[in-house]
């Protein structure tokens, strides 16, 4: 068996087509989009053309995209840039308690430039509800960010309720869509959001790619200052692969969405379904139907994490966890404590994001390897132990 | 997840004397499930010998390494050659630690040193 | 006689061997740096490797290395978070007229905060002078933000004698090099700045990639927040083809600095040469001879810059100007008006920089066109009949 | 360098009507080097009509397809008729111009103008 690679949360592979597409950009067209001359026309048009193509992604004109590095950039512009611009009108913000990190440290820091930020708590599932929302908006509360679906347990939130309840207050709805993005159909008209992140490198784009979408009329500050690229709302010279790669990647998610996550979903459910039957004393995390396509998150009883991780990558499965120890930072997952779940089942959570080359094929081999090492861990887990004596 | 030596890896992966001894002269808990980490050791005691020891534990991959260091490290020593076992000695004994695994070689350690404490308390109370 | 590209002041083409070096990372190993399992660690080896010889490039250790998504982005790093985490020892800044954008624009954001922001005058090479820059410190100054080289008039500042006067009065000096890397050779100990921006794309290395140097020690607030990548420094899924073709460039730029300077200056100077004995009327702008290998800035008597542009197009040359009628925002160059070149001048100057394909065979030719095209454009300019009645 | 029509890049590489006619019937300048552009018409007027009008112009691309596409529309034309001609005809014979160029069009008809309105005035006082 060959390597089995379900974790996908933070990369997915080029698709070949994206990058064939974006190659001759980087010797052949290498010239720069603003200079005057033929070298940069070439490159321009990649420029529009791409542009386009994110627009038609997402249901908006072309020229409320702008083309930033990653999704931490758009967030970053998204969040000061609104807090900035709306800083007369209002400094409170609103968001929820399982947002990325890239939402909620630009957060933390306008916190100690003097604004508010309220952080909506979620219930097990990992939902917002829309009435907690309603009641924390203020006359003095200028943005609400809310992320369209949880990288980590998957769970879609209510985001078209949510942007009217903005809307009818007269506030701006941001929404990161970094994990939704080539797994949900989305169209900021029906949405209603104002701004929305998305990066290419999640949905078979390239890493270095990312927009924020502007809807026409809302204010917002530059984050990078500089040069007039992105009609001065993001100055350095147009990465001009990169964003032909995301233009590319988009048009194929957006015609490609039904297959994919038709495909996606059904390899997704049977791993779900055989894992459940074939494994005693597992957990589902997140909501059982709102939650993305390719996302599974269930916790192992009595273990942990890194050590199933371990086992897992030593059989050539490669998954990651919530649980401390796998963490860089060595902080278990804020996102799993918001919804309540208990940390010895933080500790032994799982995280599969699948791709496209997974196949219902690698589901029983996954299977039998993630119950051997279950086994394996559980024969030396006091916790596992103690629960055979008492049966706690 | 942490890039570990062959060592640590070796002892993950093939951990010596897990277990529970039933009717232990000592046994020595540490850590808790909420920070990550939870170890049991078990001794058996003679003649001021630890003739077993075995462990449980639940954490990452460097803590389930260390304890089946420390168990293999303490087989067979004397108890008080077994209490100067620091964690230093297991971390260098397991080709050393990555720098934020090092507080796991410390639970192990802390581990043995429990069971052992456990069995003199014990004996004393019976002396 | 193929098209003849001498403008490379904002994009080089990728090296074929960089490219080669970028290419297995789209696909092959395109995990995340920062997963746990196998599939992360090839790319997080890339990322060690590729911090090195960026270090090595400019002799610093790789740790005082932030990998960013272009030097626009690292420049508004530098200022605003050198700006935010000495804001309390004060809220002085100094810099030099002839910045670029992405250095001047942050800092007027930062006026509007309230900082004090000094733009020291330069003479009519473009060189700031140490003096101004001593008289202008104040206990209240934090920081100093000067280039290494100009990317139009290509001067090169005395930014070892300027770091040193910011050193004596314990302020913080950034410059930014994203003109003079690769041109020029950078070691930030015997320069003794402490921080410095670069970008890839100026030496044959990828769009996309740039990096920002800053001494151990010197404290600095993230720009970009969210995960701990780049340790906190700059948040976003590693763009690791990019930082890998960034370092492959460096290693590159750093091997053969002497060989293309070389290179660059003779065809360089073979153009200026005869440049001047072929055509009248002509100016050279900046320094004679602090200026960088591969640029050369002229004015063109009586005529204006988009016209000459224009018909150099049509032959297959390309340059840029610094014309208003060139710029997309319609305004003349703050540079050629800051080292006091007349209204006329600037509507008239032509600026070449050179890429390693260009050769002196191409002189002649280029010599040729524009001779002609400045003998038609003189025929009906007004300005020069006048001239040739008068005198002027 | 903005995108021009066809019409644009043929009249800015083929000028019509370049130069300056001597003892001109009027003379006639708009603009100067600083902001970019600068035009000067001069026209031979007989019978009320435009004989000739020739131009010389520094400045962009755009200015000078401006002049001489202003040029050919004035030649043949009566004095009122060419005074007629606005800014928008221009582009629009031009086949349109990027709207950062518009400014240029102006330019050319107001040289055109001030040109007449220069034979005009002349001739009021030699009445
Ligand atoms: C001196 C200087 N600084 C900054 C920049 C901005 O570079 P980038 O386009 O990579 O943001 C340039 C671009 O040409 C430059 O020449
Ligand atoms: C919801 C969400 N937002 C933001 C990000 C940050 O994305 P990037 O790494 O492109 O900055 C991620 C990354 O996984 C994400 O899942």
């Amino acid at each position: 068996m060959n390597a089995v690679n379900l974790d996908n949360v933070a990369a997915t592979p080029v698709d070949p087509h994206v990058l064939e597409v974006m190659m001759p950009y980087f010797k052949d067209h290498y010239g720069n989009p603003s200079s005057g001359h033929e070298l940069g026309e070439k490159p321009a048009r990649a420029l529009v053309e791409a542009r386009e193509k994110v627009g038609d992604f997402i249901g908006s004109n072309p020229d409320e995209i702008t083309f930033t590095s990653c999704a931490s950039e758009s967030n970053n512009m998204a969040l000061k840039g609104i807090a900035a611009a709306y800083k007369k009108k209002g400094q409170h913000i609103i968001t929820s308690a399982i947002e990325h990190f890239s939402v909620l440290n630009p957060l933390r820091t306008l916190e100690k430039e003097g604004y508010q930020v309220t952080y909506l708590p979620v219930d097990h599932y990992g939902l917002v509800d829309p009435e907690q929302l309603r009641k924390a908006i203020s006359s003095d509360t200028v943005l609400v960010s809310i992320m369209t679906a949880n990288p980590e347990i998957g769970t879609i939130q209510p985001i078209k309720e949510l942007a009217e309840i903005a809307k009818e207050n007269g506030v701006v709805f941001h929404t990161d869509a970094t994990a939704a993005a080539g797994y949900l159909p989305l169209d900021v008209e029906k949405l209603k959001v104002d701004l929305l992140s998305l990066a290419g490198d999640q949905f078979y784009g390239p890493k270095g790619s990312g927009a924020l979408f502007v809807r026409q009329g809302t204010r917002i500050l530059p984050l990078i200052e500089g040069g007039i690229q992105e009609k001065g709302r993001r100055a350095g010279s147009e990465n001009v692969p990169a964003i032909v790669g995301l233009g590319e990647a988009a048009l194929l998610a957006g015609e490609r969405m039904e297959e994919r996550t038709k495909s996606l979903s059904s390899v997704r459910d049977s791993l779900r379904k055989q894992l459940f039957s074939g494994i005693t004393h597992l957990h589902l995390n997140g909501h059982p139907d709102k939650r993305l396509p390719h996302n599974l998150h269930i916790s192992v009883e009595f273990v942990e994490g890194e050590a199933l991780l371990m086992h897992l990558n030593n059989a050539g499965i490669y998954v990651s966890s919530g649980s401390t120890c796998t963490s860089q930072a060595l902080k278990s997952s804020h996102v799993l404590a918001a919804i309540g779940l208990s940390p010895e089942l933080a500790q032994g959570s799982l995280l599969f994001t699948l791709n496209l080359e997974n196949s219902v094929e690698e589901v029983s081999y996954i299977v039998e390897r993630l119950a051997e090492t279950a086994e394996k861990l559980r024969r030396m887990s006091p916790l596992y132990q103690k629960y055979l004596k008492e049966g706690s | 997840m942490a890039q570990y030596s062959e060592k640590v890896m070796d002892h993950f992966s093939n951990p010596r004397n897990v277990g529970e001894i039933p009717d232990a002269d000592g046994v020595g808990e540490v850590g808790n499930p909420v920070c990550g980490d939870m170890m049991k050791f078990t001794i058996k005691v003679k003649d001021g010998i630890l003739e077993d020891v075995k462990f449980l534990t639940f954490g990452c991959g460097a803590a389930i390494a260390v304890s089946s260091m420390v168990s293999e490290m303490a087989k067979g020593k004397t108890l008080e050659e077994a209490l100067k076992i620091t964690n230093k000695d297991v971390a260098k004994e397991l080709d050393s630690l990555p720098k934020n695994k090092l507080h796991c070689s410390n639970l192990g350690a802390d581990a043995l040193h429990n069971a052992i404490n456990d069995y003199l308390q014990k004996n004393e109370k019976n002396n």
